[in-house]
């Protein structure tokens, strides 16, 4: 029932690997949030979320990567998703965000 | 005949994550799928999260989760008395352009087979949502 | 302020799991360590399935499980109106001598750090345990 | 929340092999008394239950396993726990049931 982050930042690529473990909700997804700010503000780059070993996300969660996704945006960076599992394709597909985060 | 279980829950985050274990554990034993498991999750979660979230100012006392396990289907109410809201000013979210919140609601009746919101304001909100085992 | 959280369980075998479940995610929550989290799913277990197991004829209504988490500590009763029995005539088991049946109050025992249990013959058993953290 | 039992007969050594996985509480005890004696009716030969995988037992579990012991032994049989969990152990040396259980 919690949430665990390894941050980690590709010189070569200029791009922020953050995995996710365990479950974001509403009690974890500020953990998330901070953790990508903290990236973001000790480098301006793009971000990847590697979500292989995610079990769970709800809309808090998804919420926070909105959020980060529009902030990005306007830097002309980017933020996307890579190995949701299915259960996270799914709710990713019903609201449409796979069209923005998982390019 | 089904069984019912309810259960009390402070309205503060840290116990979604109970609710949601408790839910899936009745949800595998009523015979569910992995993925209709996982939808009831989400659905129970969204719920749960927007009492806490949404309750009015120093709400943090309990709301109730209720639960019937039929016949092949599985009713659940989220109760609070939080204080309510207008549901005539909900707006289904425009999902072609994202933006950060209002995809709760949303999300539980795609995910579930039934869902029915009452809320009264000055009281409290009821969502109950109905999924069928195939 | 300690947080309540409140359960009404069928009293048949299949959602002692689910109880187990939701308290082993409560105590987590409260700051328990592994090895404490483990004995309180443990005795939590017993009381449950004692309540199913010697509920009188018929029973089969709910059960209540109320938990408290205080500071520092794990107020959990289990409340039955299954018939209740008389404490009297309860025995230590002979853990000398195995036999089968007769271990779940002596395990509760061993593993919480209070147990007070009060029944009343005609009505019910109430169980309350209490696990300090360390 | 669920149990499986998976019982080999072993030829060679003349005893039943059986790996539970899983939990046994009050739900799932019946499932392993039931493994136990149709592996009992086949051969009547000594049992050693593999805990590697067993996550959880209480009294129900427990009950059976005593049960078991006691009827093999009228028969001059064993029946053996092998690599319990911390958790498990602790409940086994609590009932001392590891003196007749855990040789
Ligand atoms: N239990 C509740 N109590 C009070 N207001 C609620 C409740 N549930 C939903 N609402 C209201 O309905 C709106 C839409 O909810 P939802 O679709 O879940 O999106 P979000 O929670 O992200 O705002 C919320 O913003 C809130 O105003
Ligand atoms: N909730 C309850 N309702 C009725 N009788 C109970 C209850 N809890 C315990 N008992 C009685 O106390 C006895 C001892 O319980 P216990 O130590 O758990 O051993 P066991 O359940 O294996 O018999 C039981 O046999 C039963 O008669």
């Amino acid at each position: 029932m919690s949430l665990q982050i390894q941050s980690n930042y590709n010189q070569e690529l200029n791009k922020w690997d953050l995995k996710l473990e365990g479950e974001i909700d509403l009690f974890t997804a500020s953990k998330l949030k901070a953790k990508i700010e903290e990236a973001y503000e000790i480098n301006q780059s793009n971000i990847e979320l590697d979500l292989t070993d995610l079990n769970y996300i709800d809309s808090t969660g998804l919420g926070v990567m909105i959020g980060a996704y529009g902030k990005m945006k306007e830097n002309n960076k980017s933020i996307i998703l890579l190995n949701p599992k299915d259960n996270i394709k799914k709710l990713l597909s019903i609201t449409n965000l796979d069209k923005v985060l998982c390019p | 005949m089904s069984d019912i279980l309810k259960l009390s829950v402070p309205g503060k985050p840290e116990y979604v994550g109970m609710v949601r274990l408790a839910i899936s554990s009745l949800a595998n034993h009523a015979g569910f799928d992995i993925e209709a498991i996982e939808d009831i999750k989400v659905a129970v979660s969204e719920a749960c999260t927007n009492v806490v979230c949404h309750g009015q100012v120093g709400f943090c006392s309990s709301y109730e989760v209720d639960c019937e396990i039929g016949n092949n289907k599985l009713i659940i109410s989220i109760i609070d008395q939080a204080g309510g809201y207008d549901i005539n000013n909900y707006k289904e979210p425009n999902i072609d352009c994202p933006k950060q919140g209002g995809l709760g609601v949303f999300i539980i009746k795609a995910l579930m087979d039934e869902v029915i919101i009452c809320s009264d304001i000055g009281t409290g909100t009821s969502i109950k949502m109905v999924k069928y085992c195939k």
